[in-house]
């Protein structure tokens, strides 16, 4: 079994740097295969592990030092136990239909090789993330994964604007992960280990009982490193760009798996600190209602179909937040896997979508889909219905379970925003399901249903939205996962009170949508929008804060440059080294300036230097 | 010691013959037919030295003549020596030079003849009336030479420069001789040492013989172009003919060097051996002297166009490293120091080998008319550098090992004045950097101009061409292969502490 | 085996002897002379890849393939070569940027002949430098190496923005011989301080690491002999002399500077500084640490507002070695291990970067980004190249850069650093967050860099370039990409000889004692 | 007449040497006074062998007369040849080489 592990882990990275190096492949259809391939490993040992009921941990030392007397070790492994199971089974379910997908999305295109090479490095990277060990293991690979992200978003690079998002995804992440890196730091320095196992049990021990403030600030640094995966405020601004990406990179990447590495790496890090985590919850629990809030709110005037599915998942990312900051990471990590798995599937409708339209991202431009596209339609259908939460469906459980854990962690207020939180998201999706299904079609090429290849996948996951939930609540998921739970908690049932609230809810935001934008109907949308011009201006221009960020790199950072270049030019080379640079020289000046050429002037340099001398003498002799 | 033993003078005996038999033969042959005078110069200098050689292998200890006038050990041998190949060299750059003269061709090589002759007597040297002829037997020889294209008011002005400040030079160095002589009653060298240390024990002649030894530093410091006595050299270096300037800068300034170790082991061995605190006063002016003169060579040399010129400066700079390990003043100073000398002496001699062959095609010594040598005469161009990068102290280049020397034995006294004078030494190191790099700039970075002088030198003759191999060859081997020279040099400095 | 040494070294110098009288009048001799370097420097990477799997690391004697011979016997000077595990890893370095920068130089037609003399002059140097354990001759080769490298960049080189190539490549001779001068003066006073003190008067590494030295004397001369590499390192603010010589050499000579010349002061505060005065590198590196932060942070920035290629990769190489230096600073194993290693990884790294942009810039003449714009299109490989060289840069794990830098932070984190003479200590987060927010810093200016010159909509300047397509051209590029990714993926095959001769390292030993002291 | 008061006399007749070199355009008269320093020289030489009863400063008298004698002519010859060249004598017409 530790081998069917490491093969799963290095699978897709071998079939990235055979692609990579092997230009030939492209031109045939089989790039696409290896890489399938490889992921289809993942499926499949997911599977087996889960039958097979394996636990497992391997470790490779990366890298070994004599330290503190002892040795310290760095290494790479792979672990499997229920967390990572779970995780497995999301990347390997998720990721093939996807990568299936991206096949037929992606045909055509002149470098599908370079694509499917760097698809597949994010695989590899991704399953680096679920299978490590250990803190640095995982900072390791969540780097990879940024610098994937990086690539494939960027992946139409003769777009700026992709460049440009590109570049602002692996930025974001990487001021984020200076927190994280921090936080690993310091509970090195706490711990003294990375491995989270070890650090669990000298938490459960009470060998840190003194470093409880130490630990719940390295808490707070992880979960920023959390914070710019997973894309929450203040670091959400790259995931909307990151949808310059194509579309199957959006579903996999910045839908179903990669944005979710950080609630996965977050249940894995607190789970080490044991019952010592406490005082950080509050922020993660709010930074997570912000999110939620925020995007909810957004993704309600967008037009871009993507942008509305990218802020569905900001917003999504925040539920899962609030129920990690609540302490039920069991919880967090049911809406997890449900949420990839529609959101999985509503990304590929969007890129069925696109594809049919012939590219056009533009809801306004699109419209009765519905005729055109019957399989991508359905499908789409069943994944809102999913996603908004409509009675068992499995968005109805895991959403739900997250408004009970706040409700029984006492957060009142924000019980009632992730339910408003909840209308808005049918609202907004709604909209966009009759923008794009309904009414006429406005666009002007004609629009064509996707090939099998990519309705296939489509169908394949359709059912898992759909049931998921409900495999999971029933067949106890939670208590699968129960060694995750947080202090004082176990696990939830759904309350009746709260599921006939949210419903209705939810309902009524399916309702709003219905009276302004039934019937693909545009024009009392933007007569609305029009009376409520500022408030429209502020969620168009995501509260400014794209904005901000931009002055705060262009100006202030850009500014600091700037000021370090003219102290270099100015004071390092003009003054530093310049001025004992011109000293010299000027004084080699004004020294040969002393051979005048007058013959009676060097006789009197003569004589004036030996009476100095003799005047030296006389001094010294004097002494 | 007070045999007349004259066969211990053969090598000067030699040069006296030759340099009569190439009057004579002057004074016989019409003025475009002086190979004859060449010839009988030659092989004098060549006989010369290796006789000198001969005598290097049959030595044992110091051996005197003229009574105990002239000595002759390891360290005498070894600057007969090297002003013997200095003299060769010499000579053959300036047959090359004097084909574009055409008259004095005899009287140039007998000058350089009698010059040799001087310095090897200055090697030899054991009392203060050879030390003062000697002396003046090059000097005035040099004046002559300076002087010597007497259609060029440059190399006029330069010998009038050189008469007037050497014969003040000379005058203060008779004084001090004079001193010298007044304190202690005798002329040789070696009386002077026994009576130094004894001289302090507050007997009036001390300061009397102390002074006179300044004044002797003086004359001295004149030859070698130390500061303050070095304003005439760069004007000389520039004015002179190009090999007259190249025997100056070598055989002038090592003479000079012989007769400031000489004197200054005479003269403050015995105060430094009985450690008195005048010693330590003595030491500061020479490391104050070492330290002025490494600045304002190196300094001045910065803003020189022309690269005679810049030599010149340069050469005032190398005298500073010089007296730093006469500053050292000790074994490992006195190796130093003739170690340099060596290692200069393929450098400067190359260097000015290729300044005569460019000279005679671009009739010009600006720097920026060296611009394309480098394409146009890979190997001067090589030969050039290699002498540059030499002076400025690269390694694996002669120069290199020679400074390392120098700085190792100031280093070795730990004190303060020393680190100082260190620093101020490394300060020189980086600015003569500059400069020689400023030359090596124009010759591989900077093209010719179209239609200018500079093109492929062809027919350099033979001797011409083994000097610059010699040069070359010399530079690297004294650079790397260390050991040898080493242990000449050691010797040689064993000899002059030995007395 | 120990001959290995002495095959590393000379076969360069033999290179230079054969050029030297080989004509250069057609292209078939120029080929000739091409094929002789790119020989003899596969001699020197084929023994010096064979020291590497033939070194020990468990040994118990600190140098291998020792070779002695005596040389001036009389002031104990003595040619002594020999590596341990520091050395033996720059040795790598040294061959394979060498072995490369060979190749890459095939675009230079004019003078070929003195072209490769001097680059294998500069060879001999180098490989001098790390192979040597006596002083003078590390100090001889260290001073070889610079007048090669000035007469390389002045003839071959080209404009670096507003300056000159000459005045570029003047400012380097002079900074770096003033360094050497300096350090000169340091190092000759510890040879006499260790034979005062321990009777030998030896240029002997090894018989100067047995005395122990008072402290006021290490604390005295310690600055001197540090200040005197560090100029080289470049520590700031002494770094203004390498962004332009970068920028002016040709790509072998920028390859062998950045990415070994710069070494060398880092080497050199290693292996002579911390080796002969540990007790001065304990008080005065707490301020390196701190200068250091600068060095990061600073060149970090600058090279953020740079807008010619190679003044970036400059900028951020002084920004680079500011981690070295902050590895340095440290003094513990992971700490120096971790900067012995980003010497070696950042030496591939931008020997990479600047094979590439000589590469490229020998096709457009312009280094400047703005010029640029959607090269990949028309150059993929160059390209793919110059991304992943980036993305090294940047510290993205699976290259050496990741993993050295990681030690680096490790070491420092761990670390404190006491600034004499305030009497005030640094912690560790304090440089450590510098280091932190560096790789944020690079990873902006290489990415700003790659949108403007690789990505976006191709400028139509360019649309007729041709990319690298032969095989001989690609392979120095795909090597140090190889050798980036093997030591990323597996540090340990490097990392545990490094480790083996950093424990050696006097200041490793004497650590613990002195922190009792403190204690 | 005690040595004291030859060697002051020689003391004074050098200084004069020294103006005359020092102050005087005309390098004839520069010479001359260079000739005067040597003679002060010489004179010492002669005090000294006086005071020490040995010849050997005498002796070196005579030397310094005939290097003196050749320092003259040399420089004599180099005056006329300048004054071919110029039709001058002056010690400041002739500074063409400096810096």
């Amino acid at each position: 079994m530790t081998l069917f592990a490491w093969i799963t882990l290095l699978a897709p990275l071998m079939a990235a740097i055979y692609l990579t190096i092997k230009p030939d492949v492209r031109r045939s259809a089989s790039a696409p295969n290896i890489a399938i391939a490889s992921v289809a490993v993942c499926a499949f040992t997911s599977l087996l592990f889960l039958v097979s009921g394996t636990e497992l941990k391997s470790l490779w030392t990366w890298m070994s030092f004599p330290w503190d007397g002892g040795t310290l070790d760095i290494e790479i492994g792979v672990q499997v136990d229920n967390l990572s199971k779970l995780m497995l089974i999301v990347v390997g379910f998720v990721g093939t239909p996807i990568f299936f997908f991206a096949k037929g999305y992606m045909k055509g295109d002149p470098s599908i090789g370079r694509f499917f090479a760097k698809f597949a490095l994010f695989v590899f990277s991704m399953l680096g993330i679920v299978f490590a060990t250990n803190f640095l293991m995982i900072f390791i690979f969540w780097e990879l994964v940024g610098a994937s992200s990086y690539l494939l978003i960027g992946y139409y690079y003769e777009k700026p604007s992709a460049c440009e998002a590109a570049k602002k995804a692996f930025l974001t992440n990487r001021v984020a992960d200076f927190g994280f890196l921090l936080g690993i730091l310091l509970i090195w320095s706490i711990a003294g280990s990375f491995d989270f196992d070890v650090i669990a049990q000298a938490v459960q021990d009470g060998n840190l009982a003194g470093e409880s403030w130490k630990l719940s600030l390295a808490g707070v640094l992880i979960f920023v490193g959390a914070m710019g995966k997973s894309a929450q405020v203040p670091f959400h601004v790259w995931l909307p760009d990151a949808m310059e990406g194509p579309t199957p990179v959006s579903a996999l990447m910045h839908a179903a798996t990669m944005v979710a590495a950080g609630v996965y790496m977050v249940i894995r890090a607190f789970y080490c600190f044991g019952a010592e985590f406490g005082v950080a919850s509050d922020f993660i629990v709010m930074t997570g209602a912000v999110t939620a809030v925020l995007a909810a709110t957004i993704a309600v005037v967008q037009t871009d179909i993507k942008k509305v599915l990218a802020y569905s998942t900001l917003s999504q990312l925040g539920y899962m937040v609030m129920a990690l900051g609540a302490g039920y990471y069991a919880v967090a990590m049911f809406h997890l896997t449900t949420h990839a798995f529609f959101k999985g599937l509503l990304f590929l409708c969007a890129g069925s979508v696109i594809h049919g339209c012939h590219h056009e991202q533009d809801m306004f431009k699109m419209g009765g889909l519905r005729k055109k596209m019957p399989t991508t339609f359905w499908c789409f259908t069943i994944g809102m219905l999913a996603l908004t939460g409509i009675p068992f469906l499995s968005g109805f459980f895991s959403k739900d379970l997250i408004v009970d854990a706040l409700h029984k962690r006492h957060f009142g207020g924000l019980q009632l925003v992730a339910t408003a939180t909840a209308g808005l998201t049918a609202l907004y999706m709604a909209r966009s399901w009759y923008l794009t299904f309904f009414g006429a079609y406005r666009g002007h090429a004609e629009p064509h249903e996707s090939p099998k290849i990519m309705t296939r996948p489509l169908q394949f996951l359709a059912v898992f939205s759909a049931a998921l939930g409900a495999i999971f609540y029933f067949g106890g998921g939670q208590e699968y996962l129960s060694a995750w739970q947080g202090p004082g908690t176990s696990p939830l049932h759904i309350d009746p009170t709260i599921a006939i609230t949210s419903t209705v809810v939810v309902l009524i935001g399916y309702l709003i949508a219905w009276s302004f934008y039934g019937k693909g109907q545009t024009d009392k949308g933007a007569s609305l929008a029009h009376r409520f011009s500022p408030v429209h201006d502020l969620l168009v221009n995501k509260y400014y804060i794209d904005d901000f960020y931009l002055w705060l790199v262009g100006s202030i950072q850009q500014g600091f440059a700037r000021f370090c270049r003219l102290v270099e030019e100015n004071f390092i080379v003009g003054i530093l080294v310049g001025w004992p640079t011109r000293f010299t020289l000027w004084s080699g000046d004004k020294l040969r300036g002393l051979q005048s050429g007058r013959l009676n002037f060097y006789a009197y340099c003569f004589v004036g230097g030996v009476t100095l001398l003799v005047v030296f003498f006389i001094l010294a002799g004097a002494q | 010691m007070n045999e007349w033993n004259i066969g211990l003078a053969m090598p000067e005996w030699i040069l006296a013959i030759s340099a009569l038999v190439a009057l004579f033969l002057d004074a016989r042959t019409p003025y475009h037919r002086k190979e004859g005078v060449g010839n009988a110069v030659w092989i004098g200098v060549i006989v010369a030295t290796l006789w000198s050689i001969m005598q290097g292998f049959g030595l044992d200890g110091k051996e005197y003549a003229f009574r105990g006038r002239y000595g002759l050990d390891a360290f005498s041998v070894l600057f007969k020596v090297i002003f013997g190949i200095t003299a060769m060299f010499v000579m053959a750059m300036s047959d090359t030079w004097l084909k574009r003269v055409d008259r004095g061709h005899g009287e140039f090589r007998l000058l350089t003849i009698f010059a040799t002759m001087g310095m090897f007597f200055v090697a030899s040297v054991e009392d203060f009336a050879t030390l003062f002829v000697a002396l003046e037997l090059i000097t005035v020889s040099f004046y002559c030479l300076t002087a010597f294209k007497r259609n060029d008011v440059r190399s006029i002005e330069a010998g009038i420069k050189y008469i007037v400040l050497g014969a003040l030079a000379s005058a203060f160095l008779l004084l001090g001789i004079a001193f010298i002589y007044g304190a202690t009653g005798s002329l040789l060298l070696r009386d002077l040492a026994s009576s130094g240390a004894a001289d302090q024990i507050g007997h009036a002649g001390g300061a009397l013989l102390q002074f006179g030894v300044l004044l002797t530093l003086v004359g001295l410091g004149f030859k070698i172009a130390a500061v303050p006595f070095q304003v005439w050299t760069p004007d000389v270096y520039e004015g002179a003919a190009s090999p007259v300037t190249a025997f100056l800068s070598m055989g002038s300034k090592a003479a000079g060097f012989v007769l400031l170790l000489k004197v200054v082991r005479a003269c403050l061995g015995p105060m430094a051996d009985s450690g008195l605190a005048a010693a330590s006063s003595w030491g500061a002016l020479i490391a104050l002297l070492a330290g002025l003169t490494i600045l304002y060579g190196n300094l001045g040399a910065m803003w020189q166009g022309n690269l005679k010129r810049l030599l010149g400066y340069s050469s005032i700079g190398h005298a500073g490293y010089l007296l730093m390990g006469v500053m050292a003043f000790n074994h490992a100073g006195f190796t130093a120091i003739l170690y340099y000398l060596m290692a200069y002496l393929f450098t400067v001699l190359g260097v000015f080998a290729v300044v005569v062959l460019v000279n005679g095609l671009t009739k010009s010594h600006r720097v920026d008319d060296y611009a394309g040598l480098g394409r146009t005469n890979p190997f001067l161009a090589l030969v050039l550098t290699c002498g540059l990068l030499s002076l400025a102290g690269v390694p694996p280049l002669a120069g290199f090992f020679g400074k390392f020397l120098i700085f190792r034995a100031v280093i070795a006294k730990g004190t303060v004045v020393a680190y100082s004078l260190a620093a101020v030494g490394s300060l020189g190191v980086v600015v003569s950097m500059y400069y020689y790099l400023c030359v090596v700039k124009r010759i591989y970075m900077h093209e010719a101009p179209e239609n200018g002088p500079m093109k492929t030198i062809s027919g350099i003759s033979r001797p011409m061409m083994a000097v610059l191999w010699i040069c070359l060859i010399g530079i690297f081997v004294l650079g790397f292969f260390v050991q040898p020279f080493m242990s000449l040099a050691e010797q040689a400095a064993s000899a002059l502490l030995a007395g | 085996m120990s001959w290995l040494s002495i095959v590393v070294l000379v076969a360069p110098l033999i290179a230079c002897g054969r050029i030297l009288f080989m004509k250069e009048e057609s292209d078939a001799d120029r080929d000739r002379i091409r094929q002789t370097a790119i020989g003899w420097s596969t001699v020197s990477l084929v023994a010096s890849l064979a020291m590497f799997l033939l070194f020990d690391a468990g040994a118990t004697e600190r140098y291998q393939f020792l070779v002695e011979i005596e040389w001036v016997e009389s002031i104990g000077l003595g040619l002594i070569l020999g590596v341990d595990g520091i050395s033996l890893a720059m040795v790598v370095l040294t061959s394979i940027v060498i072995w490369t920068g060979c190749q890459v130089s095939r675009s230079i037609t004019d003078r070929v002949k003195e072209h490769y003399i001097l680059l294998m002059a500069l060879c001999v140097g180098v490989f001098g430098v790390f192979l040597s354990i006596d002083l003078f001759f590390f100090y001889f080769f260290y001073e070889m190496a610079v007048i090669p490298m000035y007469l390389l960049i002045g003839i071959w080189g080209s404009r670096a923005a507003k300056y000159s190539k000459e005045y570029a490549t003047m400012k380097l001779t002079l900074f770096l011989t003033t360094g050497a001068v300096v350090a000169l003066i340091g190092l000759l006073a510890v040879y006499f301080e260790a034979g005062r003190v321990g009777g030998v008067y030896s240029f002997d590494m090894r018989e100067i690491a047995k005395v122990t030295f008072s402290d006021s004397f290490q604390i005295t001369w310690f600055p001197v002999i540090f200040l005197g590499f560090a100029a080289i390192v470049p520590l700031w603010p002494l770094h203004s002399w390498s962004p332009i010589g970068h920028a002016a050499a040709p790509s072998s000579v920028s390859m062998l500077h950045a990415g070994v010349l710069m070494k060398l002061g880092a080497y050199a505060i290693l292996r002579i500084a911390f080796d002969s005065l540990p007790a001065g590198a304990e008080h005065w590196m707490g301020w390196v640490g701190l200068l250091c932060c600068m060095n990061i942070l600073y060149g970090g920035l600058v090279a953020m507002a740079q807008r010619d290629m190679k003044f970036i990769i400059g900028f951020s190489s002084s920004s680079h070695m500011g981690y070295v230096l902050l590895g340095l600073a440290t003094m513990n194993m992971l700490g120096l291990s971790g900067a012995v290693f980003l010497m070696f990884a950042h030496g591939i790294m931008t020997a990479l970067a600047f094979g590439l942009i000589g590469w490229f810039y020998e096709q457009t003449h312009t280094r400047v980004v703005d010029d640029l714009g959607g090269m990949l299109k028309v150059l993929p490989f160059a390209g793919t190249c110059f991304i992943i060289m980036a993305m090294a840069s940047a510290g993205l794990p699976g290259f050496a850069n990741f993993a050295s830098e990681l030690l680096v932070i490790l070491g420092a984190w761990k670390s404190e650093f006491v600034l004499a003479g305030t009497g005030m200590t640094l912690p560790g987060w304090v440089p450590t967050m510098a280091a932190i927010w560096g790789i944020v810093i690079s990873a902006t200016y290489l990415l700003r860099a790659i949108r403007d010159a690789w990505l976006g909509p191709l400028n139509p300047r360019w649309s007729e370039l041709k990319d690298v397509t032969s095989r001989k051209h690609k392979t120095p590029f795909v090597a140090l990409i190889l050798v980036l990714a093997v030591t990323g993926c597996f540090p340990s095959l490097l990392v545990n000889k490094i480790k083996d001769g950093v424990g050696k390292l006097r200041v490793m030993q004497s650590a613990p004692v002195q922190e009792e002291a403190r204690r | 007449m005690t040595v004291g008061h030859m060697v002051t006399l020689a003391g004074v007749l050098f200084t004069l040497g020294i103006m005359g070199v020092i102050s005087r355009r005309n390098i004839l008269v520069v010479l001359l006074s260079v000739e005067l320093m040597l003679n002060a020289a010489a004179l010492t030489f002669v005090a000294f062998s006086n005071w020490h009863g040995n010849l050997d400063g005498q002796v070196m008298v005579f030397f310094a007369i005939a290097v003196a004698a050749a320092e003259v002519a040399v420089g004599l010859a180099v005056v006329i040849a300048l004054f071919r060249l110029r039709v001058t004598v002056d010690a400041d017409q002739v500074s063409m080489l400096k810096q």
